[in-house]
């Protein structure tokens, strides 16, 4: 199918209040900065955010926060030396953080997008992270048991798609994008470029174009 | 409102391939089980953007190959020699069968043993003594697509039907089958179970006869 | 780490009996035939085989299989037109089968790359083959748990190597390759061209050299 | 039997880097986490085939770029610009925490606030009120790799040592330390407990009187 290409504050109108959004990037790397300025602007509330990080400096996901548009974030490092606006939010008690593993927030997102209900896992056995979940014991080993995180949206950055919304990425900005895109009802990509179906080589794709939506080029 | 059409035969193989393919919808991502269903890819209307996924590792899958086009690493789910269209990618085992269990496809179109009035589906094996039992990925497909389609004869060869009230043969899965296709009746089914969308080559009155079960027009 | 280039018979010469061998392939589409019949040559015995098919005709797997050195075979579509080796024998009593849909076969390898201990999986709920499994309800959905699927040794096919190891694969010849080689002590890989290393770009390795062992170019 | 170079002053930070660097196997695959760790890649031997992971998704990591080299796109899990190695690769997140969770990676080396004589880690989050917890990739490097190196300074600044009986901050992973690389010693971890292979700038019984804690020779 013809992938939607379109422009940034189109592709999150829809966003209602209370989103689940998967925002894909490792601090800036990977980040779709220009679709969560649109994010910002469109001004829905009340959002979930899962991310790596909690933002840095005063843009991109920073911004977004800012705004006072997000309630709770899910992520595994928010703490940077210019996450200020996260840190402010946190300690003024004005945004609620579930910390989860980097490991458990990439397969937790992997296992929506796959149809797996939940999974034992063996981060976390014995520290503070394992409060709450269960435990079980596999062949002589402790495993927690973790389960999926989905999206309502998932906002990514890749660096071409074609026509069929197929998705290749750049070095280390990959990371989170192709599991995201899994997770989502609707995933968003930002591109540097679209070329047409069949401009991209069907053995280097990374993320085929049924979990992509919407196109963005920036 | 059921469709009768009693004033011809029941539909031939491709008459029914063309029925199932007229129900997918524009830009729909479908997987074509083996057997029956493959027919369905030679009626698909072109221009409507829908993309065929095989379950050994491919979106957008093309037609069968021929001559120099076969390629014995470009396969379908049915090991037969395929090609491929622009947009299509390849993908392991593993991303193939969470694209298929996430719920990802729209559609998928299997054949069938059997079909219960309440989405049950039969298809992987008779369970007769000594028979081999091979699964695939049916019992994947059958709990991951987001619609359900089976396409295959109403009635087994000894006449008996294969829409049944409860499966006698082993499941495939639970509550899983959304639509039924076959040469003398479409059937929809929900919570309620069976409706007859459409008949062929019998009225309802008939069909209702011969399957012996509730079925909604 | 340079990846070790050997032949088809020193790749399989350490394979112990009794070892669980995880054989690529989707019948003859990246099946490794020159590595089969490596192993059958070796004369390993009692050894249990994972691959999605159970052979075909009389060549590689089939010949595996005629050669009497399997005990037992995990796969998911044994039965085909032309599984009369494999049909023979399990007639006979002389093989094991355990039946295994395709998609936990693929899932319960990269479980088992993947360091997870089990996972709750909607495939197979209220079939026979929900049999002896943990069923539980999540979210309204029912799952079975599905245990790893280790092996000792994977014997895969793939289409390029460079010189660290990295893979790879052509077309729908990928199939089960790049889980397996997650999934075993030692992976095999037979290639059909070992390029150096820097001769793959690194976006479009498929199999990262970590997970490879041996290459055997055929 | 533990070697005592008491004759010298403790390891600097390259000469400590040195000595992790050392102890990497010829061909092992590394990552090397954030902090003092990363010093250890500028001691790796050339010519001894390491590969480098980093979790953000590539392995094949060369050193950090400078001046033209530097690209946004290519970064260490310390979101520092770095440079690819021929025979390097690109992947997603989950692929990356796979290979370090399925127990691939052979050797990582992390910093710690402390770590216990069983071998418990605590490294990600000081407890302390008001702070906030980040942890990234730790857990899931403590539980992964093959050996978990730990390379700290022996003593915290109020001089208590960070080699304790109990962990008193929130643990990372338990009984996950094979070994820790201090700048008054290294030490071996097993089941046993401690042992002491080398001191530097004390001796043995210097150091058991400092540290407090049965440690073997």
């Amino acid at each position: 199918m013809s992938v939607a290409v379109t422009d940034a504050d189109a592709a999150v109108a829809d966003v209602p209040d209370g989103a689940t959004v998967l925002i894909g990037g490792f601090g800036s790397a990977g980040q779709p900065v220009e679709l969560i300025d649109a994010l910002r602007r469109h001004g829905a509330r009340d959002l979930t955010v899962v991310s790596n990080n909690a933002g840095n400096g005063d843009t991109g996901l920073a911004a977004l926060l800012a705004a006072g548009l997000v309630r709770r974030i899910l992520c595994s490092y928010p703490r940077q030396s210019d996450s200020y606006v996260f840190d402010r939010l946190y300690r003024d008690g004005r945004i609620e953080l579930e910390l989860v593993p980097q490991g458990n927030l990439a397969e937790r997102m992997r296992a929506a997008g796959a149809g797996i209900g939940a999974f034992y896992c063996p981060t976390g056995v014995g520290t503070p992270l394992a409060e709450g979940k269960e435990q079980r014991t596999i062949d002589g080993r402790d495993y927690l048991l973790e389960f999926p995180i989905r999206g309502d949206v998932a906002l990514i950055k890749a660096y071409r798609a074609d026509g069929v919304g197929n998705l290749v990425y750049r070095k280390t900005a990959r990371n989170f994008g192709p599991v995201m895109a899994t997770a989502a009802t609707t995933t968003v990509a930002q591109v540097t470029e679209v070329v047409p179906a069949g401009g991209l080589d069907p053995e280097v794709v990374v993320t085929p174009g049924i979990y992509v939506d919407r196109v963005v080029v920036v | 409102m059921t469709a009768e059409h009693a004033g011809r035969g029941p539909l031939d193989r491709d008459e029914l391939a063309r029925v199932v393919a007229a129900d997918i919808p524009a830009g729909a991502y479908v997987n074509l089980g083996i057997g029956l269903p493959t027919v369905v890819g030679d009626h698909l209307p072109a221009g409507r953007g829908i993309t065929l996924h095989t379950e050994n590792g491919m979106l957008g899958m093309g037609p069968a190959a021929t001559g120099d086009d076969i390629d014995p690493d470009l396969t379908n789910a049915g090991k037969l020699p395929v090609t491929e269209t622009p947009g299509a990618s390849y993908f392991h085992h593993a991303d193939s069968f969470a694209l298929m269990r996430g719920g990802h496809l729209d559609v998928c179109v299997l054949g069938a043993f059997q079909v219960s009035a309440g989405g049950d589906l039969a298809n992987w094996h008779t369970g007769e003594p000594g028979a081999i039992p091979a699964v695939g990925g049916a019992m994947d497909l059958a709990i991951g697509a987001r619609a359900v389609f089976v396409m295959m004869p109403l009635f087994a060869r000894d006449g008996t039907p294969k829409v049944v009230e409860k499966c006698t043969y082993p499941l495939t899965g639970l509550a899983c089958v959304s639509r039924v296709y076959t040469d003398h009746a479409v059937f929809t089914v929900d919570a309620d179970g069976l409706r007859v969308r459409d008949t062929y080559g019998l009225t309802l009155a008939e069909l209702r006869d011969r399957v012996g079960l509730p079925l909604r027009e």
